[in-house]
């Protein structure tokens, strides 16, 4: 009974695995990314599910209802839900400059010698001040 | 007015000075607005702290009782974690403002407007009583600190940043995990609440999880060993003011959040007891310390060998906290602080070499000592600081910790500080030795002394090593109380 | 697709009706589900839509990149703003009775307030996701092709 | 693709759960934002995808562990649905009897997000701020550098 | 107003005050000659005022501020303190005569670095003598090390700073390592690091760990130079001659065996150390390395190296003697601090002096040299003489007292072993003098008068005749000697 008394979890269980298992091993970044987002949702259902009562409704107040599910968890995961796609965006502009600067985004094909000099044709300014401020 | 009414306006303040931020135009304003925002926080918690130290203030936001709605809960602890932040935004942004101007020339308004929101983002964490809303705080600063890295002017700043978002990411939601195990076993999300329904329910698997999730993901974000993978290059590719600001505040916010759920909602004496955490922290502080320092001592890029040693660092106030004593957790808080101050002043200094110079590889500041020697003889100053020698705040923090090792019934941690000491003069001697002793490149065009305006912040940081060395009420009475009020009632 | 007919039509049918839709799950929030985010989220799908069926450019025309943004930051600024409205007029931070004399009406306005800048903010960031991402597209195409001599 | 239908199969689930809310949130964010973002991206960096190598196993250890843990966790959880579960006698009871009583609106969701705790709201509107500027500030930075690799040396002045 | 001149940490703050003022200078000559002059004699009269009270047994004390709980900077003039900064108070004033020239002639550049570290040395030798307490001994201990290590890679060469890091290496590894874990266990222990009469630790530490601890300290305390931990010294004789002559030969090796006494007889107390028997177990590594680095001494063909090695062996009179702690051999410890300062400087001036005016370091290179420099070998011929320990030489009067102290508690391996020392100093040093004077002229010696410039020749005089001046009048020197020992004078 208690096996099935915890379906819901079991559920989040193997979507965490898959999900957190993409973000690792995956070598594509926009990968990893969905695998994050699947992580994440996985952990959305846990929340969402220790808010449902059984033969509870959704808490809005109505006629006639007196059971209703908890709605904190709600709270929570709309604002999970805001950050999951928050990260998501970020990352992904983060990828397309990788991939812009690399070109590539594959792990394993993004070596940079580790004690090279700087690269030089990055935007950024190139060498020191100098004595130009001095 | 009651000042309790005005804490948490040291977060509010920065939040809402960063859209501003984001819609000015130039670099003056933004600048500006940045400094005064840091400055209004310090003010606030300065003033408060005081208070503070005689016990904790509540301010329920939208004056909903917890556990209703959210609270700020202040006490000794994060009064003392976010006066160093306020501390170290307000006196690096007057350094930052040349430094800013050479490596992140444009859009300054939305630079300055995340630096907000990071900065923000960590006053929050440290303030708040509430542990979903350490989460949401948390990822403010998360985001925010991704794309401020991405500014790194190498391309590399790119690839480090994204994978700080993966594992930073995996770590927040970690957090969550344990977060939403604790909801699931007591009800409640206000952490002074769920220290008071906790025991009821301690004894369960799922409690004893939510600890362990936790502390994994706040492991990641505070880069223990082994967890700290992001944080070299994260560290060493970031712009240099924001190398500064996160390696004197990002990872101490982290321990701080950490400390407050082993000790305040745990309790520490179910945190050592449900799982071995003794063993796995004071293991993980102890291979942290060693590899960390041994890795930094091979590293030419000299902002990479700083970061490994934080990675040392961090490990030395692990083990602290690991030896669950009050000592133990006092000199960690202690060394949590002083740490700050000693990497603020060493990436400050390499900042401004990097200013000039345009490199921080060791090869290229070879004789750099007697083209910038105020700049270099601070990075020496906070380099005995960060040895531990005597008259600094390393040396303060590090006597501390070793008594407290001592005390603990452990003398054979003194012989693992002392050696990683050691290799700290090792790496930090290697700079100076090519500062000074070594022949400048002929490749590389002489440079003058950096002005003023960057060494006058400069030594306020370092005279700030050498003050809490010498005069050590403010620190060592601050690590005590905020280990007191860590520890809370218990003994 | 931007020759597409068909979608043409339904989309001039279709987009109206979504922001119809967000403009109702955003003031109707407290009555039914729905509420700041998820009507920023749809009008901004609305905005996408236009932009996908009619080009980015056409959309930017109407509401422009400088727009979205300043809008992003008024969306919070509002937050705050109502926020600080409550410890100007004597609470806390974020209590909206002292907003108005009946309990029931000023926790409503307060609601609504904070909902709406909410929504501002989640639609335009999404739209500036948007923007940003579709935009990228064409400057690389455009320098692909410069740097192919 | 599939992602937007994940997205979908969960919103119905979250609705399945009585969250209305969080359902039309993802809905709208999973299946909409997050899939034409991700779909943007796709544009950019084309489909295929090498196989990863030699992490594999790292990878399988460390999820194992981690689905051990929560499986651990299992045991002591309360039951799904159960009315008596801790988070359905504390605090909760409180917003369910009192939301309408205390500020007249009848969903509870929206009177916790907005005014209980309505600062966790105002962080989260500050999260998408943050994610909106990043984005700005991380592709405002003209493309020019796709072929670096293989042009070394080559100056970027010619786009 | 001149109570607050005479108080110790005036005394200790002025050279650092003058080594700003150098800095300052830096390369105008004249004006950082004359701050140099007058920092070194205001210091010499500060430590002049502090010998009154303290032979009337009043030294003053001044407590600074608490640094931590309970542990405080604080300074106090006690007898001990005094020899050792009367020693490098006085010798400083020769030296500085000395260094001046040398320096110049030599064309060394960067001098107001140079000149800075010099002054801030004898400042932190200063501190270290007046100290209270552990902690601040130990501080400035450490600024010690530090602000010599600049001095030792001064030239910077290769050579140079591969020297000075193997010196900054072992001083910093053994005093953090070792010396502050002893430190830490004494405070642990004790609850204290106040230097007492009589120690701190009795009753505190369980006695069968206290040859432990007593390990750490003076292994620790790396200055003193006790075999392993040496090899610092022969590696800092890549020095310029001014800073062998009085940093290693009088103020760092100085401040090293001042630590060991000041450790024996006031943390741990000669009576905890002979009873629990850590003293002897040290006092034959010491004994061990007074003859092992006398017959290195015999094989090394460098004059300098030379001289580091006999170095090395007549610190560890001074640790022998510590560690016997019997009274008498305390007193002939304090005694040779002063006493074998005197004569080895001399000796370094006079190889500083041969470098000047002929470039020769080989001792085989300077056969026949004595009779073109005859007041340089003449000097140091007793500079040798006073060292060996024979009458109308100062070194005698220590070295009677070690064998006396020796003696009292039957440990005849020890008493061999300074009788041995005796010997091999005359076949390693006296035979340079002699072979100077009479042995035939080596390749290219001139043969005529060819002295080196006359500061040099004036700084060799001055500590030769200290060296008899001590063994005529060594009573000031003895009366604060006995007043380490309980009873006074035996």
């Amino acid at each position: 009974m208690a096996w099935l008394g915890h379906f819901n979890y079991w559920v989040v269980v193997i979507l965490m695995m898959i999900g957190f298992y993409a973000v690792i091993a995956r070598g594509n970044m926009v990968k990893k990314i969905m695998g994050l987002n699947l992580f994440q949702t996985s952990v959305f259902i846990m929340f969402i599910s220790a808010g449902k009562i059984i033969g509870g409704s959704t808490p809005v107040l109505r006629e006639g209802i007196t059971v209703y599910s908890n709605p904190l968890p709600h709270v929570l995961i709309l604002t999970a839900i805001v950050v999951g796609v928050a990260t998501t965006a970020v990352g992904l502009a983060l990828a397309v400059r990788i991939l812009e600067a690399y070109g590539t985004i594959e792990e394993d094909e993004l070596v940079d010698p580790p004690d090279q000099p700087a690269d030089e044709s990055h935007p950024g300014m190139p060498a020191g001040k100098g004595d130009t401020a001095a | 007015m009651n000042i309790g009414e005005w804490l948490p306006f040291s977060v509010l303040v920065p939040l809402i000075a960063a859209p501003v931020c984001a819609l000015m135009p130039g670099r003056t304003g933004p600048w500006l607005l940045a400094f005064l925002g840091a400055l209004t926080s310090l003010l606030i918690v300065a003033i408060a702290l005081p208070v503070l130290w005689q016990g904790e203030l509540s301010y329920p936001f939208g004056n909903w009782p917890p556990p209703i709605g959210i609270e700020y809960r202040i006490d000794a602890a994060n009064g003392l974690v976010a006066l160093l932040v306020a501390a170290v935004a307000t006196f690096v942004l007057p350094w930052a403002r040349i430094i800013n101007n050479f490596e992140v020339p444009e859009r300054q308004g939305i630079f300055y407007a995340l630096f907000l929101l990071a900065f923000a983002g960590l006053m929050g964490i440290t303030l708040t009583g509430d542990a979903f809303n350490v989460f949401v705080f948390l990822e403010i600063s998360s985001l925010s600190t991704y794309a401020l890295i991405a500014h790194g002017w190498d391309r590399r700043a790119l690839l480090a940043s994204f994978r700080y978002l993966i594992m930073g990411t995996v770590g927040a939601t970690f957090v969550l995990i344990g977060i939403g195990f604790l909801y699931m076993m007591t009800g409640t999300l206000n952490m002074a609440d769920l220290a008071e329904r906790l025991p009821e329910v301690r004894d369960t698997t799922a409690v004893r999880a939510a600890l362990a999730f936790i502390i994994v993901g706040l492991g990641l974000k505070l880069a223990l060993f082994p967890l700290h993978l992001w944080l070299p290059n994260a560290y060493a590719y970031a712009p240099n003011f924001i190398t500064v600001f996160l390696a004197a505040t990002a990872t101490k916010v982290a321990l701080y959040v950490m400390l407050r759920f082993i000790f305040t909602i745990f309790g520490h004496d179910y945190s050592f007891f449900a799982l071995p955490l003794t063993a796995v922290l004071l293991a993980l502080a102890i291979a942290g310390m060693f590899a960390g320092s041994w890795v930094a001592m091979f590293q030419h890029n000299l902002k990479r060998m700083l970061a490994y040693s934080s990675v040392a660092q961090v490990g030395y106030m692990v083990l602290g906290i690991a030896l669950a004593t009050s000592a133990g957790l006092a000199a960690g808080l202690l060394h949590l602080f002083n740490h700050a101050l000693m990497k603020g002043a060493l990436f400050m200094a390499l900042g401004t070499v990097f200013w000039r110079v345009g490199s921080v590889r060791i090869d290229d500041l070879s004789g750099i000592g007697r083209e910038m020697p105020w700049t270099m003889t601070a990075f020496a100053l906070a380099g005995l600081s960060l040895i531990g020698v005597p008259l600094t705040a390393g040396f303060v923090s590090k006597w501390y910790l070793i008594i407290a090792a001592m005390e603990a019934g452990q003398p054979w941690l003194v012989a693992l500080i002392v050696i990683t000491s050691l290799m700290a003069i090792y790496y930090i001697w290697r700079v100076v030795e090519a500062a000074w002793f070594t022949p400048a490149r002929e490749a590389r065009t002489p440079v003058s002394e950096a002005p003023l305006s960057l060494l006058v912040p400069l030594y306020v940081v370092v005279a700030a090593n050498f003050w809490f060395g010498i005069d050590t009420r403010l620190s060592v009475g601050g690590a005590e109380a905020a280990a007191r009020a860590l520890l809370g009632g218990s003994p | 697709m931007r020759t597409n007919g068909i979608l043409r039509v339904i989309a001039r049918f279709l987009i109206p009706l979504i922001m119809l839709f967000g403009l109702y799950i955003q003031f109707h929030g407290e009555y039914s589900p729905g509420g700041g985010f998820q009507a920023g989220v749809v009008f901004a799908a609305a905005w996408i839509l236009f932009a996908l069926i009619y080009g980015l450019d056409a959309a930017l025309e109407v509401i422009p990149e400088r727009a979205q943004f300043v809008l992003a930051c008024l969306g919070v600024l509002l937050y705050c703003f109502v926020g600080l409205l409550g410890v100007v007029l004597g609470g806390r931070f974020l209590d909206f009775y002292p907003l108005l004399d009946s309990p029931h009406a000023a926790q409503q306005t307060g609601i609504v307030a904070v909902e709406f800048g909410v929504g501002v903010t989640v639609a335009t960031c999404a739209m500036l996701f948007f923007t940003f991402f579709a935009r990228r597209k064409r400057e690389i195409d455009a320098a692909e092709t410069g740097e192919d001599d | 693709m599939l992602f937007a239908i994940y997205s979908l199969l969960s919103a119905g689930l979250f609705a399945v759960l009585d969250a209305g809310d969080v359902a039309l949130t993802e809905a709208a964010v999973g299946a909409g934002i997050s899939t034409i973002l991700f779909l943007a991206v796709l544009a950019l960096t084309g489909h295929e995808e090498r196989p990863a190598r030699g992490k594999n196993r790292l990878a399988l250890t460390v999820v194992v562990a981690t689905g051990a843990c929560l499986i651990y966790a299992a045991g002591d959880l309360p039951e799904f649905g159960e009315p008596g579960n801790p988070p359905h006698v504390h605090v909760a009871p409180y917003y369910i009897e009192h939301a309408y009583t205390d500020m007249g609106v009848p969903n509870m969701v929206a009177a916790v997000l907005a005014s209980y705790r309505s600062i966790d709201t105002m962080g989260e509107a500050f999260v998408i701020l943050t994610a909106g500027l990043g984005v700005v500030a991380l592709l405002s930075v003209p493309p020019r550098r796709r072929r670096h690799k293989h042009k070394p040396g080559k100056s970027e002045d010619d786009s | 107003m001149s109570a607050f001149l005479t108080q110790p940490f005036t005394v200790v703050i002025i050279p650092f005050l003058g080594a700003v003022l150098i800095a300052l200078a830096g390369d105008r000559d004249r004006l950082r000659d004359i701050i140099g002059w007058v920092t070194s004699i205001a210091f010499f009269l500060g430590v002049i005022a502090q010998v009154g009270p303290a032979l009337e047994g009043a030294g003053r004390e001044q407590r600074l501020w608490e640094m931590l709980p309970g542990l405080e900077i604080a300074f106090r003039i006690e007898p001990l303190g005094l020899i050792f900064a009367l020693v490098a108070a006085s010798l400083w004033l020769v030296a500085t005569l000395y260094a001046q020239c040398y320096m110049k002639v030599l064309g060394y550049r960067h001098l107001g670095r140079f000149f800075a570290c010099y002054a801030i040395a004898l400042g932190a030798a200063a501190g270290i003598a007046f100290s209270a307490n552990l902690l601040t001994l130990f501080i400035f201990y450490e600024v010690l090390s530090l602000s010599t290590y600049p001095l030792v890679a001064h030239s910077g060469t290769a050579a140079a700073r591969n020297g000075a890091r193997i010196y900054l290496g072992y001083l910093l590894a053994t005093s953090i390592g070792l010396l502050l874990v002893g430190i830490l266990w004494v405070w642990q222990a004790a609850g204290t690091l106040e230097f007492q009469q009589g120690g701190i630790i009795a009753g505190h530490v369980d006695p069968s760990w206290i040859p432990l601890l007593a390990g750490l300290f003076m292994f620790g305390i790396g200055k003193a130079a006790l075999m392993p931990v040496h090899r610092w010294l022969p590696s800092a004789m890549v020095a310029p001659a001014p800073v062998s002559a009085l940093l290693h030969a009088v103020a760092v090796v100085k401040a090293g065996v001042f630590t060991v006494l000041k450790v024996a007889v006031f943390v741990f107390g000669t009576d905890v150390l002979v009873e629990t028997g850590a003293g002897i177990w040290i006092s034959w590594v010491a004994a061990f390395t007074i003859v092992a680095a006398s017959l290195i001494a015999l094989r090394l063909e460098d004059l300098k190296a030379r001289l580091a090695y006999s170095t090395v062996a007549q610190l560890n009179y001074i640790v022998l003697g510590a560690m016997v702690a019997t009274p008498l051999a305390i007193i002939g410890a304090a005694m040779h601090i002063a006493t074998h300062a005197v004569a080895k400087i001399t000796l370094f001036f006079g190889a500083g002096a041969i470098q000047v005016a002929h470039d020769r370091k080989k001792i085989a290179e300077l056969d026949g040299l004595g009779r073109a420099m005859p007041i340089t070998f003449g000097a140091f011929a007793i500079g040798t003489l006073s060292i060996i320990g024979l009458p109308i030489f100062g070194g005698m009067w220590s070295k009677w007292y070690l064998v006396l102290g020796s003696m009292q508690i039957h440990q005849w391996v020890l008493v061999a072993a300074l009788m041995a020392s005796s010997l091999l100093n005359i076949l390693y040093l006296l035979v340079i003098p002699i072979r100077a004077f009479f042995a035939p002229a080596a390749e290219g010696v001139p043969e005529h008068y060819s002295e080196a410039p006359w500061p040099l020749l004036v700084a060799m005089t001055i500590t030769a005749s200290g060296c008899v001046v001590l063994f005529f009048w060594p009573d000031p020197l003895f009366r604060l000697a006995a007043m380490l020992v309980p009873g006074g004078a035996p």
